[in-house]
C-alpha cells in the first residue's frame, strides 16, 4: 500500500484537520463528535441540510459544505457510516430554526444511524434517501440501490433551494425529485485499498473491468474484459437510460464522475463519448460537470451520472455555490 | 448493585471480539466491504476503556450502556444493530440470573435488531444466530444456566454454519446476490463468538 | 494499460473535444493547428496571455483558460511540447492589440518551440519562463531547472493583473517576480503511463518513492523508502525553503499539487502536514490550494509548492477567476 | 528542377525512422521521456504524405520543406532540432551534388542546431553525431561520392556510440546527471540511422 499516510490510525483526523485548515474561510472542524460545517454559524430562518457517510469519498460530503450546498457533513470511518452523535451534534451546530433535512445515500448502514438520529431528534427532522445506482436491481426483497454520485446533484439542487428558503417539506420533495430524476452507474478499473486493510479490497484480472461497481468497491453487475471508453459509454448510457425512460428532447445533465485515481484526460475523453451517446437517445445536455467528486480512495474508474432537467432543477443548479468542491456564482 | 461476573464478561467478549478482528474484517471482505472486524474493535475497545463504569451498573443497565456505547463508537450496519441488541436486551431483563429472564433479554435485543434493520431469519445476517439461540434458551428454560449455555452455544453455532449457504438479500451481502452464496456472514460470526464466549464462562462457572 | 481510451491515437483529439463540449461555456477548440482559447473572442486592449506544453497535465493548461487566467492554451502531444504554428495560430485568435504574453515552462522542447514562435512573430511577443522546480540544481551548464506546479500560480496571477490592463512589460516583470518567489519539489508513489507507450514509464520498489520527481515522470534527486506523510512533508518543504530563504513571519500561498492519481483524502492529509513544516519555519501561510492541478497522467505522487506573498500578488491571487479547473470570485 | 534520387531517399530515410520508432522511444525511456520514436514517426509520417510535393522541388528547396513539415507536425525538442537542422541545410546548399558542397549543406544545419538548442559537442545530444559527419566530410572533400558517404557513416556510427559514455547536460536526459551515463543518445541515434540510410544509397547508386 503507497499512500500518503502516517499511520492507518491517524489517517481521518489528519485529512480531516488538513482539508479544514486549507479551506478554513468556507468550513470548519469539529471533534468529539466529528463533523464539518460551514463557517458563520447557523443561517437563520433555513432549513439546515446535513449529510455524511463513509470517508474515502473525498471531496463528497465535506467538499460540498458552504454557501449554496450543505450545512454540515458527518464524516464516518473510511467506508463505514458515521454515528447518530455525530449527525444530532452536527444538526444542533447548524439549526436555523427552520429545520433540518439529512441527506443519506441508501446504504443499511447509513439509513440506520441516521435513522436513529432522526428518532432522537424527533420533529423537524426530514430525510431524503439517494439511490441513484441503476447497477443493482431495486427491489422490495434487498435494501433497494445505493446511493452514489447522483447525490452531489441532489446536495446542490436542494441546497441552493434551502438558500432559496425553502420549507423543509418542500426541499424534501424536491430532493425526492431529483433523485428520482437521477441515474447512475459506474466501471472500476482496479480495485481501492482502504488504508485499515492496507491490501486491495478485491482482485481485477489485467484485461478485465467491474461494471455497475459501487462506490465502495462493491461488486456491480457483471465482470467484463476492459472495453473501449465509446463501448463503455455506450453500456452506462443505455443502462441509465432504460432505468430513466426521457422523452425525445428532454434536457438533461450529465455528470462524468472519477473514481478518485483517473486522470482528467481520460474523464473528458469518456465525457466526450457519453454526450454522444445521449446525444444519440435524443437528450439534450444543457449542463456538464466533469470530475472526481464522489470517490473511491485510490480506484481507477469512472461513473456516468444523467439528471433529467426541469426549469427548477436548472435554476437552482446554476444558482450560486461557494464550496471548496464546487464554486461559481459567487 | 453490580455483579462481579460482569466485568470478566464484558472484558472476555470484547477481546475475543477483538483478537478475532482480522477474521471478521477478512469475511466482510468477501461479501462486504471489509471493515466488519475494525468496527468491532473499535466498539469494544471503547467499551473497554469504559469497562470500570460500565461494570459498575445493575448487568441491565450495563448492557445498556454497552450498546449506547456501541451506537456511538461503531457506526456503518453493525453499530445500530449491535447498539440496538444490547440496549433492548437491558431492556428486557428483569436483571434475574434464571434461565428464562435471558432468554427473555436476548429475545427483546433480536427483536430490536429486526425492527432497526427490517430484516428476518434466512437473510443472512446476525439474527440468524440469534434466533436460534433464542430459542434454544427458551426450550432450555427449566434446565441449569450450563445446559442451556450449552444448548446457546451449540444453537449459535449450528446458525453461523448455516449462514454459509444463504443467499444474502440485506445489507452491503446483498449487492452480490447469488455471488454472496458460500461464505458464511461477518455479522453472524462475530454473533456466534459472543455466544460461545459467554456459555464457556458459563461453563466455567465464571457467570451464573 | 487500463484506461479509458479508443485508440492511442485518438487520445488527445477525443480528451479535447470533450473537455470543449463539457467546458463550452468558457473554452472553444481549434484544430489544425490545435488549440483552446477563451469563448468571447479577443479582450481588445488586454495583453493575451498563451501558454501550452505537452499534454498529460490536466487541468493545466487548457483547465485554465478564461476570464481571469490565460487567453489560450497549446497541447501538445502527450508529454511532447507544441509545435511554434500552434503557438502562432493561437496568439492571432486572441490578440487584442496589446502584445502576446507567452508563459513556458522550462524544457528544452517548450523553449524552443515558443523561441520560434516568437521569432516568428517578433515585437509585441515577449515570454516568461517558468522553472520552479528546486530539486533540480540550477546550473549554467545544464538547461537548469524545470516549470512544474509553480505554472498554475504564474498563470493566475499575471493572468488577474493582465485583466487589469497591465502591459507587456509589467506582466512579464510580474510573472518573473512570481517565478522567482514559488518554489516546488515533488515526491511520485507510482510511475505513469503514456498511453503511447503502453508500459510505466519506470519502475520503483513496492517500497520505494523517487524524490523530487519531474511532471514527465523524469527523475528527482534520489530514491528512497517510502517515507510516513509528516517526513515527506519535511523533506520537500525544508528543500523548497532552502531554495526560497524566506524571512521569519513572511506570508506564504501553499499548493499541495496531486500528480493525477492521488485521491483528495491524501493530498489534505499532505497539507496539514506541510503547513504545520511550514509555520514551524516562520511562514505564515495565508493562501491555500489542495488538488489535482498539474499532473502527470496517472500518476501516484504530490509535489508541494510555496509562493511568497506580498499584497501585489494577493491581490491578483484572490481577484476573479472563470475557468474550468480554477473558478472564484464571480 | 526536381532529382530522380530525391523522392526514393526521403521515403528510404523516412521509413527507416519509422521502422526504429519503437528502438528510438525505449532509448529515450532510458534517459528522456520515451518519446523520440513517437516524435520521429509523427515526423516522418508527415513528410511521406506530402512526399509528392516536396520531390518535385529542387533539392534545397525540398530539404526546407522537409524542415518546416518537422516543425510543425513533431514538437518536443526533436521537432525545432531537426526542422532546423534540415532548414539550414537547405538553406546552406548550392544544390551541387558535389561531396564539399553536401559537407556545406550538413555544416550549415548543424550550425543550426548549435544556436537553437545552445549545445556543444560533448553534451550528449545529436550534435555528437553530426559534427563528426561534417569533420569525415570536409575530409573527404576530395574523394568520390561513395567514399565520402563510408566516411560520413562511420563518423556517425563512432559519435553515436561515443554518446554512451557521456554525462547529458542539455534536454530533459540532463535531469539524470551521472545517471545518464552509459546509455545512447535517442537523437544521437536517430541522426545516424539518417547518415547511414543516405550513405547506403550513395554507395548503391541510388543518390548521388
Ligand atoms: N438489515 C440487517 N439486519 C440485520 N443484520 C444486518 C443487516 N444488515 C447488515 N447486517 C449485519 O451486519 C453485518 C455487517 O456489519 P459491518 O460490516 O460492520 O457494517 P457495514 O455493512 O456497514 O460495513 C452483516 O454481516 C450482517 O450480519
Ligand atoms: N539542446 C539540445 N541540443 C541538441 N540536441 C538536443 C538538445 N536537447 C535535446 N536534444 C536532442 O533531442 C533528443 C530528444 O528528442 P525528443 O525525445 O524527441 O524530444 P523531448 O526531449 O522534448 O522529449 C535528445 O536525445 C537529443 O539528441
Ligand atoms: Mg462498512
Ligand atoms: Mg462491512
Ligand atoms: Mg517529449
Ligand atoms: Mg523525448
Amino acid at each position: 500500500m503507497k499512500k500518503f499516510i502516517n499511520s492507518v490510525d491517524d489517517v481521518l483526523s489528519e485529512s480531516l484537520h488538513g482539508f479544514a485548515s486549507a479551506y478554513a474561510p468556507i468550513v470548519r472542524l469539529r471533534e468529539d463528535p466529528t463533523f464539518l460545517l460551514r463557517t458563520g454559524g447557523p443561517v437563520s430562518g433555513k432549513v439546515a441540510l446535513v449529510s455524511g457517510g463513509g470517508s474515502g469519498h473525498e471531496p463528497l460530503h465535506g467538499g460540498f459544505v458552504g454557501k449554496g450546498m450543505l450545512d454540515a457533513a458527518c464524516p464516518g470511518q473510511v467506508f463505514t457510516s458515521p454515528t447518530p452523535d455525530q449527525m444530532i451534534a452536527a444538526a444542533e451546530a447548524v439549526d436555523g430554526g427552520a429545520g433540518i433535512l439529512f441527506i443519506v445515500k441508501n446504504y443499511t448502514g447509513d439509513v440506520m444511524n441516521f435513522d436513529m438520529a432522526s428518532e432522537m431528534i424527533g420533529d423537524g427532522a426530514a430525510t431524503v434517501l439517494v439511490d441513484d445506482d441503476v447497477a443493482v436491481e431495486d427491489s422490495s426483497f434487498t435494501s433497494g440501490r445505493r446511493g452514489v454520485a447522483g447525490t452531489l446533484i441532489v446536495e446542490k439542487v436542494v441546497g441552493a433551494a434551502a438558500e432559496d428558503r425553502l420549507d423543509l417539506a418542500s426541499l424534501k420533495a424536491l430532493g425526492e425529485k431529483v433523485n428520482d430524476k437521477t441515474g447512475s452507474m459506474g466501471v472500476a478499473l482496479t480495485s481501492c485499498t482502504v488504508p485499515a486493510a492496507g491490501k486491495p479490497m478485491f482482485d481485477l484480472g489485467e484485461d478485465e473491468m467491474e461494471v455497475g461497481v459501487g462506490i465502495h468497491g462493491e461488486p456491480g453487475r457483471h465482470r467484463e474484459k476492459l472495453a473501449p471508453a465509446d463501448s463503455i459509454a455506450k453500456l452506462l448510457v443505455e443502462a441509465i437510460l432504460e432505468d430513466l425512460k426521457p422523452q425525445k428532447g428532454q434536457k438533461a445533465l450529465l455528470l462524468i464522475n472519477g473514481m478518485g485515481a483517473t486522470p482528467l484526460m481520460e474523464l473528458t475523453l469518456l465525457y466526450g463519448a457519453a454526450r454522444k451517446e445521449c446525444e444519440a437517445a435524443g437528450l439534450e445536455i444543457e449542463r456538464s460537470l466533469v470530475g472526481n467528486y464522489v470517490t473511491s480512495l485510490d480506484m481507477a474508474g469512472a461513473s456516468v451520472t444523467l439528471t433529467l432537467l426541469d426549469d427548477e432543477i436548472t435554476g437552482y443548479w446554476d444558482a450560486p455555490v461557494i464550496t471548496p468542491a464546487l464554486r461559481w456564482g459567487a | 448493585m453490580s455483579a462481579d461476573w460482569l466485568k470478566p464478561a464484558i472484558q472476555a467478549v470484547a477481546e475475543t471480539l477483538i483478537a478475532h478482528s482480522e477474521e471478521l474484517s477478512d469475511l466482510d471482505s468477501a461479501i462486504g466491504d471489509g471493515d466488519h472486524g475494525h468496527n468491532m474493535k473499535r466498539g469494544f475497545q471503547a467499551v473497554l476503556e469504559q469497562i470500570d463504569q460500565i461494570a459498575a451498573e445493575e448487568p441491565p443497565k450495563a448492557l445498556q450502556k454497552i450498546g449506547m456505547t456501541l451506537v456511538g463508537k461503531v457506526g456503518g450496519a453493525s453499530g445500530p444493530l449491535y447498539g440496538t441488541l444490547f440496549m433492548q436486551a437491558g431492556k428486557s431483563w428483569d436483571g434475574t440470573p434464571s434461565v428464562a429472564a435471558v432468554a427473555a433479554a436476548v429475545e427483546g435485543g433480536l427483536d430490536g435488531v429486526k425492527a432497526r434493520g427490517k430484516a428476518t431469519a434466512g437473510e443472512k445476517t446476525m439474527i440468524d444466530v440469534w434466533e436460534p439461540v433464542v430459542a434454544a434458551l427458551k426450550e432450555a428454560s427449566d434446565k441449569s444456566g450450563a445446559d442451556a449455555a450449552a444448548a446457546a452455544r451449540s444453537a449459535a453455532e449450528t446458525g453461523l454454519e448455516a449462514t454459509r449457504e444463504m443467499k444474502a438479500t440485506k445489507g452491503r451481502a446483498a449487492y452480490l446476490g447469488e455471488r454472496s452464496i458460500g461464505h458464511l456472514d461477518p455479522g453472524a460470526r462475530s454473533s456466534e463468538l459472543i455466544v460461545q464466549t459467554l456459555s464457556d464462562l458459563v461453563s466455567k462457572g465464571v457467570a451464573p
